[in-house]
């Protein structure tokens, strides 16, 4: 099993280098066995950093496999982070039925402190249910009940321009808006409304609590801006374009 | 986990060789008008252009031989001037007096090789030594900028998980604070979208008291003044300033006037009086002809 | 290392902490070694929900846990998800040196796809850079444009020279970098950090997003300038009085 561990995650990384991407072979992609942890630690990379449940399907095209073998490597990895052991014989059958009430046989490791869920058809990683109090007290901790004064110039933004991405917002405000509008999507006042066709970058715009916050009916309803100000156009988008 | 600077890949920066510094290839399809014109753009200033020479002839920095490298240097800005419009003047500026400090050093060179004595040698020998010391710190910044962009290549392979708050928890989150009327809203709106003033560079000139004067509204009674016809000198044309600014406004605004071709000089004996006539058709010309370089200063 | 868990952490957490829950009641808390897990799994539960790098300050007050059991916590969690057994004896000693390096005894299983790094002073959970063309294919964020030769130069000048000024930047690079400088503050990896108080001049220095797109610690990781500037000290001093 050593073997497969030498591969000092520094000197790999660069071998693929940062634009074998694009030209890396039309067919394929990566040979998934050829990489640390093969197809699991794949699939358990995607897990872990989207945001959205994705399914069975969306995977295995991702990870250029068949839908079943995803079916069977998601099975495994839900099995395994609450505590199975992953060659217990029965790992897969049980898997199907008792997802999270465990502590038939086969477990003999401690749960993770997350597990995969399958929602409404699709798979993501959360936090572990037991957790939920101190997750919560965390999560908690030092937010504020008000908006600071970025997150509201930011919101003024959106509300008269929207639906516009946060690469526009930034050039607008002339900083960095994403972990604001984190914020704002995590208040629920702004919501993702697509995506540009062009440039492919996520649009927002406000949601129906915002109008209830602001007390009023619809965006239409906004006091008129001075016509003055200037509108989009003349913006420069700095996501694309290599011009800087 | 830090940068290893051992680390081979990482090292091995931008080549300056690779940057193409032929100014006029005649290596290959270069030589073409077009391909040059837009490898000429690919330096990202004075020091990059130098550099790239320098090390296209596989130079020492330290121990140039200069004519080669200036003769190129020159022939590259040349190249930029045909660019036309896209060559802004502040960098074009940083070129030229780059290339007039190595047109200094060749210069010297071509001199007699005499004994360092007088002042003139010493200041080129300083020149050449400053250009050289500003060029080798360019080149460690240039090296570094190298290690941060592939580090900074390296590290957009890993993905930060960064999920939105399951909704258990966001409905944990205190109720929102919300005291901002409509109006307010549109306020910070506006704040928001009104396009902002460029940050100031350098040099605040608040703590100098004086009234502000324009070269402009200077330049405009200069203006009325010479219109006339009758030619002023420069002694008459301040004899009512009331201060040293104003003085020096309107030698600037001269100084501009003479520029767009609206005003000339007499000079009869050195450091005699200098006489400024009006050489514009008396309505050819305005103070708003006047470069934007002095409109906001005081 | 259990028997390190149940003294009284709330007092000492509270002295650490940012504003250690205010709120927070009295002794209460779940009691972590009763839950799945215990303090371990609770741990990475709330890895799971930051969405920045956490300070083992923030996490142990988080968690009512003291520092010491959280960054060893942390560092356990680290060697597991990189392939070592939790029990190799070494554990503990190995890994606060050989962050991601390693190979040495007691790593007996794949890696994980993800990985927990320690970056701009916090820690947060990533996907490991091998997987980059997979899971660059499920996430939007992050796909941001290459930096230029300009922007590259600039923000090393500003990464070196910190809190520095435009002008001093253009200095070294003998080019205007105005619009260079404002196309990095879009992006966040530069700010504002006040005027200069002698010329009035705005000063620059690099963000914490800086060092997490870098994945360092702290700017004093950048790698050493001065084996690339053979005996320049003091130069530019020399220039920059003469020329601004």
């Amino acid at each position: 099993m050593n073997e497969r561990l030498p591969e000092a995650p520094r000197g790999e990384a660069e071998d693929a280098g940062p634009d074998a991407g694009p030209e890396a072979g039309p067919d394929t992609g990566p040979d998934l066995a050829s990489l640390p942890g093969g197809a699991r630690a794949a699939l358990e990379a995607v897990l872990m950093v989207i945001d959205e449940p994705a399914t069975p399907t969306a995977l295995a095209a991702g990870l250029n496999l068949t839908v079943d073998v995803v079916d069977s490597l998601l099975a495994e990895l839900q099995r395994e982070y609450n505590g199975y052991t992953v060659n217990a014989p029965d790992a897969v059958v049980a898997s199907q039925t008792s997802s999270n009430t465990g502590n038939t046989d086969g477990n003999n490791a401690a749960p993770r402190g997350f597990e995969l869920r399958n929602i409404a058809g699709g798979w993501r990683i959360y936090s572990r249910a037991e957790f939920a109090e101190i997750v919560g007290g965390f999560v908690l901790e030092g937010q504020t009940a008000r908006l600071t004064q970025a997150a509201l110039e930011t919101l003024a933004v959106i509300a008269y321009r929207q639906p516009v991405s946060r690469a526009r917002v930034s050039a607008i405000r002339g900083v960095n808006v994403d972990s604001v509008v984190r914020t704002l999507t995590q208040r629920g006042l702004i919501e993702d409304s697509g995506t540009d066709p062009e440039s492919g970058a996520i649009l927002y715009r406000t949601t129906s609590y915002f109008l209830e916050r602001m007390g009023i009916g619809s965006t239409a309803e906004l006091p008129q801006l001075s016509p003055h100000l200037p509108g989009l156009e003349g913006i420069e988008e700095f996501y694309d374009a290599g011009r800087m | 986990m830090p940068v290893q600077p051992a680390d081979p890949a990482v090292a091995a920066v931008p080549e300056v060789a690779e940057v193409p510094a032929t100014p006029e290839g005649p290596d290959g399809p270069a030589g073409k008008k077009p391909g040059f014109e837009v490898r000429l753009v690919n330096f990202t200033g004075p020091f990059d252009l130098l550099l790239g020479l320098i090390s296209k002839h596989q130079l020492d920095i330290t121990e140039v031989a200069l004519s080669t490298v200036t003769d190129e240097f020159i022939k590259y800005i040349r190249g930029l001037q045909r660019l036309g419009e896209e060559w802004a003047l502040d960098e074009a500026s940083e070129f030229l007096v780059i290339a007039a400090t190595l047109l200094d050093l060749k210069a010297a060179r071509l001199l007699p090789a005499g004994e360092v004595e007088d002042e003139e040698d010493i200041a080129l020998l300083e020149a050449r030594d400053l250009l050289f010391a500003r060029l080798l710190q360019y080149k460690a910044f240039k090296q570094v900028a190298g290690m941060i962009g592939s580090t900074l290549e390296l590290e957009a392979r890993r993905f930060p998980r960064q999920v939105a708050l399951e909704g258990h928890f966001a409905a944990l989150l205190p109720e929102l604070l919300w005291r901002h009327t409509p109006e307010q809203f549109a306020g910070l709106a506006e704040a928001a979208l009104k396009p902002k003033e460029a940050a100031p560079t350098e040099v605040g000139l608040a703590h100098l008291h004086g009234t502000p004067v324009s070269v402009k509204e200077q330049a405009e009674l200069l203006g009325n003044r010479l219109r006339l016809g009758t030619p002023l000198t420069f002694r008459a044309l301040i004899a009512d300033a009331e201060s040293t600014l104003v003085v020096v406004a309107r030698f600037l605004a001269l100084l501009e006037l003479f520029r767009d071709r609206a005003v000339g000089f007499d000079q009869l004996l050195p450091l005699g009086d200098l006489t400024v006539h009006w050489t514009a058709d008396s309505h050819g010309w305005s103070s708003e002809n006047l470069s934007e370089e002095y409109e906001d200063q005081p």
